[in-house]
């Protein structure tokens, strides 16, 4: 056990995949002697050779594509997006090839692949860098979208993503990689896709979120503590597959909900759980489902960001809104 | 065989003359079996084409798009290909390629009657299924390529794709990249003319679309599509370059569609007649029959054995796939995922009325 | 007034921009002699000329992005996409790009621009081509998306996006196309954006509803009310801006509501519809909302596609289902 | 002015020797004032670099990306457009030709402090914003230039991008309708030998980027990116031909990024440093110093009265931003739609504080 950065968490999950199965190959913009700009991969190329950690040509659709081929001669490809943004350029790869290409095959092709990608708010980044696009993904059959809140699941669940047989979108939290640190096991140990993590318990209200959104939750839950609520927190740690069976069993305890991302409101995945939540337990809710997201509008520069993003103030409000329902 | 060309030459190359001559100094580099195997290919796509055209009117298929006029160019190609390690990745419009990588018949009438099983390539079969998002291919067929090179394989992949295709930018991504990685790929671009209504001079203001491939560092070659001898030539010299690690080639066959987009197209808003006439005249299939009747390998006789035997061949197949009972709903389901999330599963259960 | 079907009413509404203000341009493939491949624009290049309604390359993104440019300079372009999903070729473009240019240009380069886009099953057509992208798009800040249930609709609506300052993501559903007959009025007319059309009034339960799925609902809506139901059907018309007035009302009446389209359930619309619902009407809802929509399964070939668009007897199912809880 | 020179040409134009002196026969295009003025900006460039670069490692500013080592390409291009028809279509690296169009430096020092009017181009100033989404500035290019043309104007649009940007599909995509559309576009691919830490060699295998146009059927040229008078010179000529009707031109620009990628690169990590001492002694500042010195047009003393100059107007234009109250929470609602959904102007309200 050691205390971790989630980014130091994915690089030893990626160096430990990386040794053990000669089928594993990184490749993106800036992996190889750069190391990645956030130091993702560094290391890697000198350790595993150019052969197996790839700098690619600056064309998200043809690093997605291009692993889309490299699954189907038996290798299984970890791509790189520089920023979950700049996978619109790759959209028809990841959701129209990467996530129908089994099922196109009738199962002969299937695609063992992790795509990873960093995103969100508050780092300063320019423009499209910022951007959470975890629900246009989520809504992609065929993919597994999976947004770890820890180093220790970082590690475990991009080890899974990088065993499981089907394509994974693995979105890191651009504001975690150094902030977010925690303890992680040493050896190989993964942690299973679909399955949500308590990160407390509680008895009036659950906070539902999921990536750097649960550090929010957990300050939120702290401070509406000391106004002495009891406040639950639930982190999904994968979208698909969505672990229904803690939703409901969070929101049956608690009956009132919140859900919470950086993405904004509208069609963002905030709306599937407050769908779900209330298909799976509508009879324990005594209010209305709250939404707390960045507003409909594009990802704002860095001077307003921070009124952008949610954060623990709107969430406490509405904690406190839910809770006067 | 012909030397290798210089990148960009402005007239295609031609091996077989309009009567079927094979010009002076010019051997053929498939001998008469093979010749032969190439005549077949060709005959038995024409006969598939009709059948399935009025399967499509009779309901009984779905869309489909006529590779009629193409046959040289699909065939040349594939045929400089060797099946046990070599590679096909598709577009929609090369089925005979597909067929000598090991896809049968009754798997494509499956296809064509929406059965999602029409699209399984059995293990061993070097191909991948039908594309139908334009261009979206080629940068597999990169990987592909990539991929069997690092695991030590000395196969090659051929890709096929359009004029049309040609336009997107996942062309132009994974001709780069094959640059770069110098990837055992044949990149051939099938020039035919049109990309539904639209015209080629609406895709392209470039005299050739070999042209191209100096831009991504490799030899690009034009090449008479109609001439089946040409084409493999080419193609031949592309795999070999391939293979031995000397890179990408990219091949434009200048051809013609002589049909219809697919089955929901009326070319006559937009084809010329007067076009459309002289196109005709350069079917492919008429100069091979000339030079194979030079050569004395056919003759009327014998090519109208051999299509009816190709009429029944197809007419089994369509009976195989016709008596395969239709997909049930789990068919929506299976091969989605190899470990579905529970929600789908669910989903499965409801529309098969299984418990879930 | 006269009986039109759907896409002559598209295409009526094409002409009369056209003739009415010549900054409108149209763009897209095979839009030209081949008046499209639905003939939406059969006839507009030789009355307009080609320099007004121009073949494109084959090639989404351009399609879009030049659009962009055009509209920089001075023009208001209309580009199809020959099918929706198809638009992910161009998402980069439509979600970064045209969504973005007015608040990135701070409000010096509106958007004025419809893209036009056909989508929708059963009809026979290959792989991806029927493919529902709404949520996606509508989850694109400074986008419009809108989706017309009628020949009227589609003719008053088309105009309105036309007229629009903002960019436009018109869908149209490819069943309703010559299957959608009703009466269009001969001039001038528009239909505003962000507001829904009561179809039918319901006391009982209420199916929320856009594009060609309306028709399944109005379906429904009778068969329920021959076994003595009154069940109402709401058409959103546009997705962004979204009718929440009309929701609200609609759902305060009946009590009960269904939401209902033809794309995968996860992160569909429908799930936006939910949790607007369940913010805005929260205390009238007497059951948990129903979601009928497609199989969170890639669009299926054709020999099993009506399985998979939700049927009459999916949302009839669902209208029972809601009653009885 | 030289003559038009073949498409493909492996040698970079080049006018001005790295020591100074013109070649042979070759004559400037630019008079004496215009040439100090390029200097001036080029100089000004290199203090606003500076500067910026110092604001933001105090705080003071965002991610900056440097212009040092490419101002002959920019300026050079720039400076053959006029501003009052032409456009500049920029990525985010050229912040000179922005500025000639009529961008100001005190807007540029807001947009690098994150707010949003810091993107606003007045009203008459031919210029788009700044572009982050690498390469999708080119197809507006195309568009706007088209849209230009539609309307009866002889403007033409210089849009810039990078040697990584020119591997995106929509670099293709936008050139290749370029070709289709003949439209008024002189594509400057700045080719710096880097995407941050991606050398040109893993970009391209290609032997040059201008080697591209030959296959979207328009002129390319090889330019000397760190010769101010041979990128004015080839973009001159592109701009007169766009300007007659003759279409698009793709001239690369072949220089070096000499300073990191931005404010978070540390580019010792993978440039070699001798290569960089070796390219450093190609800095088109040094280059032009010495022509400009040998015609007399400039010496020590009057280059540190201008660079004292531009500092001070560097510094006024930080201090100009530095006193605009910083944007509110309405600055997110702002001009994202002209008329915004409800739901939309109720976040609004309730983000403002003000009622809905
Ligand atoms: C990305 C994408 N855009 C549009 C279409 C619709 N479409 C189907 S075939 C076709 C024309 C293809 O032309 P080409 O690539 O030349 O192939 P050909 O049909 O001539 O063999 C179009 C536009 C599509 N299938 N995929
Ligand atoms: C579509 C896209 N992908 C990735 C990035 C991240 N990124 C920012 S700058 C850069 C390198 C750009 O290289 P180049 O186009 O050569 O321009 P230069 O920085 O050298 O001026 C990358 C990869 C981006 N901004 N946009
Ligand atoms: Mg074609
Ligand atoms: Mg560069």
């Amino acid at each position: 056990m050691a205390v971790m950065t989630m980014v130091e968490a994915i690089r030893a999950s990626l160096a430990a995949e990386l040794e053990r199965d000669e089928r594993v190959l990184v490749l993106g913009q800036d992996v190889g002697v750069n190391g990645g700009v956030f130091r993702a991969t560094e290391g890697l190329q000198e350790r595993f050779g150019a052969d197996r950690v790839v700098d690619m040509p600056l064309a998200e659709a043809v690093i997605v594509g291009s692993a889309v081929g490299l699954a189907c001669s038996g290798l299984i490809p970890v791509a790189e997006l520089q920023f979950l943004g700049f996978g619109s350029q790759a959209f028809h790869q990841i959701e129209g090839q990467v996530a129908r290409m089994r099922f196109r095959s009738a199962g002969r092709y299937g695609m063992p692949m992790v795509i990873r990608a960093p995103f969100g708010g508050n780092v300063r980044t320019p423009e499209l860098h910022s951007d959470a696009h975890e629900a246009k993904y989520a809504g992609a059959p065929g993919l597994k979208v999976v947004m770890p809140a820890t180093a220790h699941d970082a590690k475990g669940l991009l080890t899974a993503a990088l065993r499981d047989p089907d394509p994974v979108l693995f979105c890191e939290p651009l504001r975690g990689y150094r902030l977010i640190k925690d303890e992680v096991p040493d050896g190989d140990y993964s942690v299973p896709l679909g399955r949500a993590r308590t990160v407390r318990e509680g008895d009036d209200v659950v906070i539902v979120a999921y990536s750097a959104a649960v550090v929010i939750a957990e300050k939120a839950a702290e401070r509406a503590a000391a106004e002495g609520y009891s406040v639950g927190v639930l982190d999904l740690r994968s979208l698909v597959p969505l672990d229904t069976d803690a939703l409901r069993e969070a929101v049956a305890r608690a009956g009132r909900a919140i859900v919470l991302h950086e993405a904004p409101l509208t069609a963002g995945f905030g709306a599937e759980l407050v769908a779900t939540i209330q298909e799976e337990a509508f009879w324990s809710l005594e209010a209305p489902i709250g939404r707390v997201a960045a507003y409909d509008t594009p990802y704002p520069p860095g001077a307003v960001e921070e009124l952008y993003v949610p954060s623990v103030e709107r969430v406490l409000a509405a904690v406190r809104d839910v809770l006067e329902a | 065989m012909s030397a290798v060309r210089a990148t960009g030459s402005a007239e295609p190359l031609r091996l077989l003359a309009p009567d079927g001559t094979v010009a002076a100094g010019q051997a053929t580099a498939l001998d008469d079996a093979q010749l032969l195997d190439a005549w077949r290919a060709m005959l038995q796509s024409r006969a598939v084409d009709e059948r399935f055209f009025s399967l499509q009117r009779q309901g009984r298929l779905g869309t489909f798009s006529p590779v009629a006029g193409e046959e040289a160019a699909v065939v040349g190609s594939a045929w400089a290909l060797d099946p046990a390690r070599d590679w096909v990745v598709p577009q929609y419009r090369e089925l005979p390629a597909m067929l000598r990588q090991g896809y049968t018949l009754a798997r494509a009438v499956r296809y064509f009657r929406g059965d999602p099983a029409g699209n399984l390539m059995e293990p061993g079969v070097n191909l991948l299924p039908y594309q139908i998002s334009l261009a979206a291919q080629i940068p597999h067929a990169v990987g592909l390529a990539w991929g069997l090179r690092h695991q030590g394989s000395d196969g090659v992949v051929c890709v096929y794709f359009g004029d049309g295709a040609s336009s997107e930018g996942d062309a132009h991504e994974a001709l780069n990249l094959a640059g770069v990685r110098r990837a055992p790929v044949v990149f051939v671009l099938k020039n035919n003319g049109w990309a539904i209504s639209t015209p080629v001079r609406r895709q392209t203001a470039a005299a050739s679309f070999a042209a191209r491939a100096e831009g991504y560092g490799m030899p690009g070659e034009l090449v008479d599509g109609n001439d089946l001898l040409a084409m493999h030539d080419a193609c031949t010299r592309a795999v070999a370059r391939a293979r031995a690690g000397d890179g990408p080639t990219l091949i434009e066959a200048r051809t013609y569609r002589m049909g219809p987009h697919n089955t929901s197209d009326d070319p006559t808003r937009y084809v010329d007649a007067a076009e459309l006439e002289e196109r005709r005249a350069a079917d492919p299939v008429l100069r091979l029959r000339r030079h194979l009747t030079a050569r004395g390998l056919v003759d009327a006789a014998s090519e109208a054995e051999l299509t009816a035997r190709l009429k029944a061949e197809v007419d089994a197949a369509v009976a195989e796939a016709e008596a395969v009972p239709p997909p049930g709903p789990e068919a929506m389901f299976d091969h989605v995922y190899a470990d579905a999330p529970g929600r789908m599963l669910g989903q499965r259960a409801a529309a098969t009325g299984e418990g879930g």
